[in-house]
């Protein structure tokens, strides 16, 4: 027991390849926490930075600047009674936000926050992903179907049409990327997550750049169809508050509505590492290819240190600009604590940085990588769950036929096309390469 | 524990598809039996992977994706007649299917 | 890699295929049915998973579980149901339907039994990690060479079309 | 287009407006696909503006009918006139489109001082331009905002309501309310303007105008917008005449009507503004219509402020106010339309009847030839361009 235990830490694999079944679980357990708790970060951060968009300041009670307030929220949907409509179809009302919930939190085990950093490296990755994150749309019909309502009945079948239609689009945009691993000299693509960040390394390039521009559009079209997939602003039809009053969930109360939103921010984070891996080199720092001698690499090691040390700053401001009256006594002195708590771990990893740069491939230069590799991940992925709010504070939301439209109309030819464009592109570059090096 | 074997594998499609060919000789509702056929078309694709791994090669495999090409067709035009029926005739039961043109 | 087929992955997902299988065709509720369908397609994709057969077991989740069943729910949704669930559930000939499934299923494993010699007790182990490629090779040729089913797949694509063309006629109210 | 043209009132019996063939009775067909799916949208729902209540009739997404129900804000602010003195009554006026209460007070104190044949003193007609026109803005700011809010853009609302509260605290300062202000008495004004107040005023002008940019920066040019207004409740000017619309949803029709130049009360009559109108009568249309009314606006109130006269604020009129025999209309251009009132005396104290013409309840008679056709989404698109305030509608 404790030999296998220990017998995987100096492996380079992830602990599915290994068989390690303990890592896995404890891998699973480790991403299965950070996604809730970057569930609740991303509820607290939605909040506040929309609200700073709207020149307002957002929750400011319940903990200093609100930080406990999503805390707060999980233990009111908690307690509040959770209501079965009588004539609704109980099991599967019962069963639809599981649905929803699974197939998000599925798909995170086999998302690479490493090289070695993932549950397990399928060979299939991205089609079980996509497959995965596909199953969603069931909780959603069936959620609508089960309230036995009609405004549910309807942002069901909303949901369910703009889901499949930007399926469509988005997994051709998923092939054309496919379709750029190969671009090796065995001329074999790879479906296996990590693979296609180590067919990024090995090129060179992040494929969002790669036969520009022709990267860039398929990335564009999956980064659109993403927003509709997670049915979030301007393709939030399916709960369009305004309309449908809460779309499928509107039935729904207390802890099951709750597991929706868990599901919808799941999934956010979910299809935002997909085009993380596919298309922003997924755990890679910038430019490791032309920034790569090792007093590089240290540089790069500093920044999640210097990303929470900032953070604790400006935890620190924050707490130096509260009112002084003694309302504000314990929120200065939680905030305090906050903002300690961030520099402690802004030194821990400051401390891991320059402790994995002294010794080479000791224990701490290994964890100091994967800290980088998930840092740099997370950050990805972060600017993505930015870019959700951030539409959610600008666009008004598309009428369902403008939505049908685009994805039929303007998204799928444009994926289709950059398809064919890029494999004719990838048939034509090398043969075009020796003919020059030969000729010119 | 017995070792898993091709047997085994064929035995649970067997079942699955006589569970297929229960729904679609037994049931009324039209929606039930087209996923009855889907049933007994997932016991085939079973046994073909079942055979491909038992003589360690792909075509077996290769079939069973084009019997999924083939239900996603069937599921597409199964469905259409039904919706075009229920349209006219406003029932899903198989038995009340009975005339070829009304 | 260690391989994880233990049995008892096989006995638990065959047993949760059967008996939804059977909740099938049983079930009222024609959601209920859909649903359970979709556990056995999920079970049913986790024994290729342990046939060495990856890409099987995606293209069944994406295309059975992520696809048709959806567009079977949307359909139920357009059908009411509630009314179909009122009604008698079987028709008038089940008990014939039942002893001929029975029978067949008595062949089948009165088959099984006696051609077991038939059945090598080999199982092979196929090269998971390369098993996609391997398929794409027989589908569309390696090299420059035609695969052994490149037409098959042409023709494939083509019942599709007219598959796709059928739905839509059918389905749309004024053409 | 001349609004005594016998055509366009013979347009009512076209078929457009036929209602007959909305027979909400049908029993539902058993599927959903050819189905008239029937929708009950309100008197609880986000987006009714209060608790107008719309039953939709379906095919999918598609309307094929509405029927408007009102009246779950009824108060019976008309019966209650007929038990008030005319003096008594005025606050009442506040509460029916109370996010224009200046305006209803205005018309309401201008249709007593006609039928008592008193006029108020020019210095208070200047403070009822000035209070009437920010009012205005207030409207269009709090439409904005709820409107877009409807289409699904957020944030508008909480822009124009940050600058909606600098109006609002003018009319604090001014009057002591922010929402039913009750500013206006027969005969003028009660209050003189309170110190600084144009100073306010100025301050607010050069501080709402580069704002009103920042909303069109958001939206007007918005490719979502765009598709979600333009063409989405299309009206003509004749069925506008035709149905008695008015306000900002007539002029974005291509109907040149506004009672502030047709027929000039307060001081309108001195300023120089124009009447924005719109070509095609589509929702966007109504959008930049409005919004160049609130920049008109404010040109009003740059002008009144400007050359406020001094002098008293109230004309003579004596305590008890008991009109001569006799009935009277009067209406004026409220920021949603025609704000009329009818006024039959019979010399008491009391008036003997008293009819308001509230322009939202005759707005919302457009709603159905708007959206029929359309999708859900647009109508709730076309609830939020007709502006309309449930209190005025049920009154």
């Amino acid at each position: 027991m404790l030999n296998s235990f220990m017998s995987y830490l100096g492996s380079t694999v992830t602990p599915g390849e290994a068989g390690n079944q303990f890592w896995a679980l404890i891998y699973v357990l480790i991403i299965f926490t950070g996604v809730s708790v970057a569930v609740i970060c991303m509820n607290w951060l939605e909040r506040k930075a929309l609200a700073h968009f709207q020149v307002r300041l957002g929750p400011m009670r319940v903990g200093p600047h609100g930080l406990l307030q999503p805390i707060a929220d999980a233990l009111k949907l908690m307690l509040k009674e959770d209501i079965i409509p009588a004539e609704a179809d109980q099991f599967v009302f019962w069963i639809a936000p599981l649905i929803g919930l699974l197939a998000a939190f599925t798909v995170y085990t086999v998302i690479p926050f490493g090289p070695s950093q993932a549950v397990s490296d399928m060979n299939i990755g991205i089609l079980f992903m996509l497959g995965v994150s596909s199953l969603g749309v069931l909780g959603i019909v069936v959620a609508g179907w089960a309230s036995n309502s009609h405004y549910p009945l309807i942002g069901a079948l909303r949901s369910s049409a703009q889901m499949v239609s930007y399926e469509v689009a988005m997994g051709l945009a998923v092939v054309s990327a496919i379709l750029m691993t190969s671009m090796n000299a065995s001329g074999t693509g790879t479906l296996s997550m990590i693979g296609i960040v180590q067919a990024q390394q090995q090129q060179g390039v992040w494929f969002i750049f790669k036969f520009f521009p022709l990267g860039f559009i398929a990335f564009a079209i999956f980064a659109i169809a993403m927003v509709a997939e997670t049915n979030r602003a301007p393709f939030d039809l399916a709960e369009a508050e305004s309309e449908l009053t809460a779309g499928f969930h509107t039935e729904y109360s207390g802890l099951r509505w709750s597991l929706f939103m868990l599901a919808e921010y799941a999934a956010m984070i979910a299809v935002s590492s997909i085009a993380v891996t596919l298309w922003l080199g997924g755990w890679m720092r910038p430019f490791p290819n032309l920034l790569h001698a090792p007093a590089w690499d240290f540089i790069f090691s500093l920044f999640p240190g210097i990303t929470f040390g900032g953070l604790a700053a400006i935890a620190f401001i924050g707490t130096a600009r509260m009112p002084s009256h003694s309302f504000f006594k314990i929120q200065r002195i939680g905030l305090a604590v906050f903002a300690a708590l961030l520099g402690f771990l802004a030194l821990l990893l400051l401390v891991i940085a320059v402790a994995g740069h002294s010794a080479d491939a000791s224990l701490a230069a290994r964890f100091r990588e994967g800290i980088d590799y998930v840092y740099w991940f997370v950050l990805k992925v972060a600017v993505f769950m930015y870019l959700f709010i951030w539409y959610r504070a600008t666009w008004p939301r598309y009428r369902f036929d403008q939505l049908m439209k685009i994805g039929w109309k303007v998204m799928l030819p444009i994926s289709i096309g950059v398809l064919m464009l890029t494999a004719i592109w990838a048939l034509v570059e090398p043969p075009l390469w020796e003919w020059m090096r030969a000729h010119i | 524990m017995v070792p898993i074997t091709t047997l085994h594998y064929l035995v649970v499609a067997a079942a699955l598809f006589v569970l297929g060919v229960i729904g679609v000789l037994t049931r009324r509702n039209v929606v039930i039996v087209l996923m009855s056929i889907e049933l007994i078309l997932n016991a085939v694709n079973l046994n073909l992977v079942a055979f491909s791994r038992m003589w360690g090669n792909l075509n077996g495999q290769v079939f069973a994706i084009f019997i999924v090409v083939d239900a996603a067709a069937e599921a597409a035009v199964g469905l259409g007649i039904l919706i075009a029926f229920f349209r006219n005739k406003e029932t899903i039961n198989v038995d009340e299917i009975d005339l070829l043109k009304w | 890699m260690i391989p994880v087929a233990t049995p008892w992955f096989f006995y638990v997902l065959a047993g949760l295929a059967v008996a939804s299988g059977l909740a099938v065709i049983t079930r009222r509720n024609a959601v209920h049915s859909a649903l359970a369908l979709i556990v056995t397609l999920l079970s049913v994709a986790g024994l290729y998973l342990m046939l060495y057969a990856p890409f099987v077991a995606g293209v069944q989740i994406i295309v059975y579980a992520g696809g048709i069943m959806v567009l079977f729910l949307f359909v139920i949704m357009l059908v009411n149901i509630d009314r179909a669930a009122k009604e008698r559930q079987f028709n008038r000939m089940w008990p014939v339907g039942l002893v001929a499934a029975g029978t067949l299923f008595a062949l089948f494993l009165s088959a099984f039994l006696k051609g077991k010699g038939l059945f090598p007790d080999r199982m092979m182990r196929l090269a998971e990690a390369s098993n996609t490629q391997e398929i794409a090779n027989m589908l569309y040729g390696e090299a420059g060479r035609m695969g052994q089913y490149t037409f098959a797949f042409e023709i494939a694509s083509l019942l599709l079309l007219v598959a796709i063309l059928g739905a839509v006629i059918m389905t749309k109210k004024k053409i | 287009m001349n609004v005594n043209d016998d055509t366009a009132r013979s347009h009512l019996d076209r078929s457009n407006l036929d209602r007959s063939n909305l027979d909400l009775e049908t029993p539902e067909k058993p599927y959903l696909d050819a189905n008239e799916l029937i929708i009950n949208m309100g008197p609880q729902h986000p987006a009714t503006h209060g608790v107008l209540r719309v039953i939709l009739k379906l095919d999918g997404e598609k309307v094929l009918g509405t029927e408007c129900v009102i009246g779950y804000l009824h108060r019976g602010v008309e019966k209650i006139a007929e038990n008030r003195t005319y003096t008594m009554f005025n606050p009442y006026v506040d509460r029916m489109d109370y996010v224009a209460a200046v305006s209803n007070g205005l018309g309401y104190c201008e249709a007593v001082e006609k039928l008592m044949n008193v006029e108020a003193p020019a210095r208070a007609k200047y403070i009822r331009v000035i209070l009437t026109e920010l009012n205005r803005v207030a409207s269009h700011q709090l439409w904005l905002g709820t409107h877009a809010l409807d289409i699904g853009a957020m944030t508008p609302l909480f822009y124009t309501f940050r600058d909606r509260e600098e109006i609002l605290k003018i009319f604090e300062r001014y009057c002591g309310a922010r929402l039913t202000t009750h500013a206006f008495r027969i005969g003028g004004c009660q209050y003189e303007t309170y110190a600084g107040f144009e100073k306010d005023v100025k301050n607010f002008l050069t501080f709402v105008a580069p704002k009103i940019d920042e909303y069109e920066e958001l939206l007007t040019t918005n490719r979502i917008w765009l598709e979600r207004t333009r063409n989405v409740g299309v009206v003509s000017g004749a069925d506008c005449v035709a149905l008695g619309v008015t306000g900002p949803v007539l002029r974005a029709s291509g109907v040149q009507w506004d009672l502030r130049k047709a027929q000039p009360y307060a001081a309108y009559s001195d300023f120089d503004f124009e009447i924005p109108i719109g070509e095609n009568g589509d929702t966007y249309d109504r959008y930049l219509v409005r919004m160049q009314e609130m920049r008109q606006s404010l040109r009003i109130v740059e002008q009144a402020v400007n050359a406020i006269p001094e002098g008293p604020i109230m004309a003579k009129v004596p305590k008890v106010i008991k009109p001569p025999v006799g009935e009277i209309y009067h209406s004026i251009e409220a920021p949603k339309g025609e704000l009329g009132y009818f006024i039959v005396s019979d010399g008491s104290t009391q008036p003997y009847r008293l009819r308001v013409r509230p322009p939202s309840f005759v707005n919302l008679q457009a709603l159905d030839i708007m959206v029929r056709g359309a999708l859900v989404a647009d109508v709730i698109a076309v609830i939020g361009t007709l502006d309309i305030v449930l209190g005025e509608v049920d009154r």
